[in-house]
């Protein structure tokens, strides 16, 4: 895991490749370094990331994303990189918000995305621009509502256990 | 409900559309290998285009069996979440609860006991075991040896009978908590486990002399279903599958947690990566975890089975009677649940599947916020068309079959 | 002479009997249910079937249906012989080996035309 | 059908075979053939010798959904429990040739017209068995993604509790549904025990 002051190299590389607004915040917590990205940039980061930093991630494991109610751009899409050769991980997030949650999508880079970023948008509704077949992978396909996010209702049925139902219907509506 | 079915089905599934396979032909079929079929292990949809007994186009369609299981996370205590968890990749459910505690315990900077970790690793190498048994049952039945069904079973049943024993039920045992272990294994535990390495070396023979040199079995097998280093790579596939193709990338020996680092044990890699290497990859896989198993039981060291922080761990039962501080304790952690620091982990364990990382958000309260189970199955099963595109329909189920997707996982 | 074919009638008219009577029993003995929903849809696992019937299988199905025809129906001369072997004597055994060579010259020939390969 | 039981020592062990042997042979006449016809033949109605041959040829159909259909093969596979005991141990997959639908699993929404297809399918008459918590009432998941208990669209006739349950514990629903079958009066714990006032509120 890239400690504090690699995290801040590997941050300044990426500001001078790819642009300077590209990287937003750097975040080491407990051992695991997380790269913020601004929305727009995601593909060129990870494609830098790829190809021409020096020490290249060139995997991507895990592509999942994340809904933090209370905070403000609130849906987070997170990008699990691994390096092989290093035997190391590395996150990037970026931030969304959710009036247009637009995000360039990493297939290109990373064909492992494909099912993954189906499983974002059909989990969080954040719209992958350029995916192959973005369509719903886990729900029916004609399904209303993004399930994962907060403000979803959890569904399913009150579980009734008073002996008096009968007598006061519904008593905790 | 059953308008939704008079949309006629294959114009929702845009997808599979005719330009992929070029010029038109009047002998393509396009039929479902569909969520009630023998050999997709579970509710797995291939909408495959067939030509003949070619498979030209395969897209394989998912969610049959989601249950939100992430979402219902979201509403548990931490040491509610574990029976969830568990429930995701129903065949190796260890790795699940394992992945889980790992990351919580790297929020909280839990230090695990000694005895607890070898316990875990006895625990998860039995569960590979078990997995690869029932993949080794039903994988074999699809080729046709229906023999090894009943011997996977037979086998697996001994290994059911150490969970029992050490967790109390066959299944989804919720044995690992965070922190450690909920119950020291039980007296009569290391002598069954170590009659259980004794049988289990003779059984694995036993497949071997049944299958290895059975002429069906490795025509069937061989050459089929390669996929070259690189797609895997870039397929995010991990696990028996990329060893198979020759990568010997192993997140046990490549990043050991929890006390891997301190058994020896080889890590079988294939070399041509077709259908059979993934078999012999697998079986190898067995007896290295079972190596793993003897030296865990010979050197396992005494100590606190689970962390002495009262904060996480239960106090034991006696203690309650006696010190207010224990029954304080207990009250608290019953009612509420213990509080988790506000931050991010991601965990990764090697399941028998591949890498099964969990990504946990914690918001200081004592739920979690986000529970994120990256399941080897889900990105495993972007490397089927691949496999099958241009072969045998034969080998095409034979790929299925070596691929041992858990639909439980792929759907969370 | 009808004496000697009586046996076979018998029996073709039992395998009639025996059948027709299992397809009605049905009817007799089963729940007198009207059929409800899907039951005459065709089973596609579980998915409604888009298979028009206009739908014709390649040439090679139809290829392989005539080599089991041609290999495997000769084993239903074999059985009489067998059956018969010590009346019909030693003509019959040389008899039913050139047969089986005749068989096996077609079998190589098909081989060699590389018909057994799947196309 | 009440059956009872008489110990058989050497000789009248003897005895009994040679009179089976002459009442086959015909050469027992009209008091001793009387009694041997009585003692040797069964009277039944029909219906109760069609249940009883529908009890003992279960032809479940091969369904496995998530985490029981694990132990669902289990049973039908390992030869410590298994099904063949009772004849239902042949698991068909097409339903055309089953006429009982083990639900082993949880029953998502997305699964459950296919499901209910499928049921229409089968032969007639046809039996539901609801294994595991999932699928009698979506278990722990009380979400948006599982169908609240299989009897929302199939009539579920067992309801093995578990979570997995145990090969034996399947096993005891499918014998448990063997006696319904037999139209075995011992069913509804409810009428045995009394128990007014415990009726599921719909």
């Amino acid at each position: 895991m890239p400690d504090a002051t690699g995290l801040e190299l590997i941050a300044q590389r990426v500001r001078e490749s790819v642009g300077d607004d590209s990287v937003t915040d750097t975040i080491f917590y407990r051992g695991r370094a997380t790269l913020d990205v601004a929305p727009q940039s995601v593909h060129d980061v990870i494609a830098y990331l790829r190809d021409d930093d020096q020490e290249p991630w060139d995997r991507l494991m895990s592509l999942h994303g994340v809904d933090y109610l209370p905070a403000e751009p609130r849906l987070g899409v997170h990008y699990e990189l691994l390096s092989m050769e290093r035997a190391d991980r590395f996150n990037v997030r970026t931030r969304v918000g959710v009036e247009d949650p637009r995000l360039p999508t990493v297939v290109d880079v990373h064909p492992t995305a494909n099912f993954q970023e189906r499983e974002v948008y059909d989990m969080f509704g954040v719209v992958f621009e350029g995916h192959p077949d973005l369509r719903r992978i886990l729900m029916p396909e004609d399904y209303e509502g993004y399930p994962q996010r907060r403000d979803f209702p959890m569904g399913g049925e009150p579980v009734i256990y008073t002996f008096n139902e009968p007598k006061l219907p519904r008593w905790y509506d | 409900m059953t308008e939704a079915l008079d949309v006629p089905y294959r114009e929702r599934e845009r997808s599979v559309t005719m330009e992929s396979i070029g010029e038109e032909h009047d002998e393509l079929l396009t039929i479902n290998i569909g969520p009630h079929h023998p050999a997709t292990h579970g509710v797995l949809r291939l909408l495959t285009t067939l030509e003949g007994e070619i498979v030209r186009d395969v897209t394989p369609i998912i969610g049959y069996v989601h249950t939100g299981i992430e979402k219902s996370c979201e509403d548990q205590q931490y040491w509610k979440v574990i029976p969830f968890v568990e429930r995701m990749d129903y065949l190796s459910y260890y790795f699940n609860a394992m992945a889980f505690c790992l990351a919580v315990e790297s929020l909280l900077e839990e230090e695990v006991p000694a005895r607890a970790q070898w316990l875990r690793v006895i625990h998860l190498e039995l569960n590979r075991i078990a997995s690869h048994l029932f993949w080794i049952a039903t994988g074999s039945l699809d080729i046709g040896a229906i023999t090894m069904l009943w011997w996977g079973c037979r086998d697996r049943d001994l290994a059911l009978d150490l969970f029992e024993m050490s967790g109390g039920q066959r299944f989804h045992t919720r044995y690992f908590q965070v922190g450690g272990v909920i119950e020291d294994i039980p007296p009569g535990f290391e002598e069954m486990t170590r009659k259980f390495i004794k049988t289990m070396y003779t059984r694995i023979e036993q497949y071997l002399s049944l299958l290895d040199r059975n002429e069906i079995w490795l025509q069937r097998t061989k050459g089929t279903g390669i996929v070259p280093l690189e797609t895997l790579l870039q397929l995010g596939v991990t696990g028996p599958l990329l060893r198979a193709a020759g990568h010997p990338w192993d997140l046990r020996k490549a990043m050991p947690h929890s006390g891997y680092e301190n058994f020896d044990f080889t890590v079988p890699v294939g070399t041509v990566g077709d259908n059979y290497d993934r078999f012999r990859v697998r079986v190898e896989e067995m007896r290295q975890s079972l190596r793993i198993v003897e030296q865990a039981l010979d050197g396992l060291p005494e100590g606190p089975y689970i962390t002495a922080n009262r904060k996480v761990a239960l106090p034991p039962r006696h203690e309650l009677a006696t010190s207010m501080e224990a029954l304080i304790h207990h009250f608290k952690l019953v009612t509420e649940g213990f509080r988790v620091p506000a931050g991010e982990s991601y965990a990764a364990v090697e399941s028998p599947r591949g890498e099964l990382g969990c990504y946990v958000l914690a918001d200081g309260s004592s739920k979690p916020a986000r529970v994120h189970v990256r399941d080897p199955s889900f990105v495993n099963l972007q490397a089927l068309p691949e496999m099958a595109r241009g072969h045998l329909l034969a080998d095409f189920i034979t790929c299925v079959a070596m691929l041992d997707p858990i639909l439980g996982g792929v759907d969370r | 002479m009808l004496k000697s074919y009586l046996p076979a009638l018998v029996f073709l008219l039992l395998g009639i009997g025996i059948g027709t009577a299992f397809t009605l029993a049905n009817y007799a003995l089963g729940p007198a249910r009207r059929p409800i929903g899907m039951k005459r849809e065709p089973y596609e696992s579980g998915l409604p079937s888009d298979v028009r019937k206009s739908f014709r299988f390649g040439i090679s199905f139809y290829l392989i249906a005539m080599l089991f025809i041609l290999f495997d129906i000769e084993v239903v001369f074999l059985y009489p012989v067998a059956m018969k072997l010590e009346v019909f004597g030693v003509f019959a055994l040389v008899e039913t080996v050139v047969f089986v060579v005749l068989l096996l010259i077609a079998l190589v020939f098909v081989w060699r035309r590389g018909a057994l390969e799947w196309k | 059908m009440e059956v009872t039981r008489t110990k058989i020592d050497g000789d009248s062990l003897r005895v009994r075979q040679l009179k089976a042997q002459q009442l086959l042979r015909g050469e027992l006449e009209d008091a001793d053939l009387e009694r041997e016809v009585e003692q040797r033949l069964l009277f039944t109605k029909l219906e109760t010798a069609q249940n009883w041959a529908r009890k003992n040829a279960l032809f479940p159909l091969g369904f496995g959904l998530a985490c029981c259909a694990i132990e669902m093969i289990t049973v039908i596979g390992s030869p410590r429990n298994d099904l063949s005991r009772f004849g239902a141990e042949v698991t068909r997959f097409s339903p055309r040739q089953a006429d009982l639908l083990i639900l082993s699993g949880r029953v998502s929404v997305k699964m459950a017209p296919i499901i209910r297809r499928l049921y229409e399918q089968m032969l007639e008459p046809k039996w539901v068995i609801a294994m595991g918590a999932c699928s009698s009432s979506a278990g722990m998941f009380n979400n948006y993604a599982v169908v609240q208990g299989a009897d929302k669209f199939l009539p579920v006739d067992i309801y093995v509790p578990g979570c997995p349950p145990r090969p034996e514990a399947l096993i005891y629903g499918i014998m448990k549904l063997q006696d319904e079958i037999m139209g075995d009066p011992s069913m509804g714990w409810r009428e045995r025990y009394r128990a007014e006032g415990t009726e599921e509120i719909a």
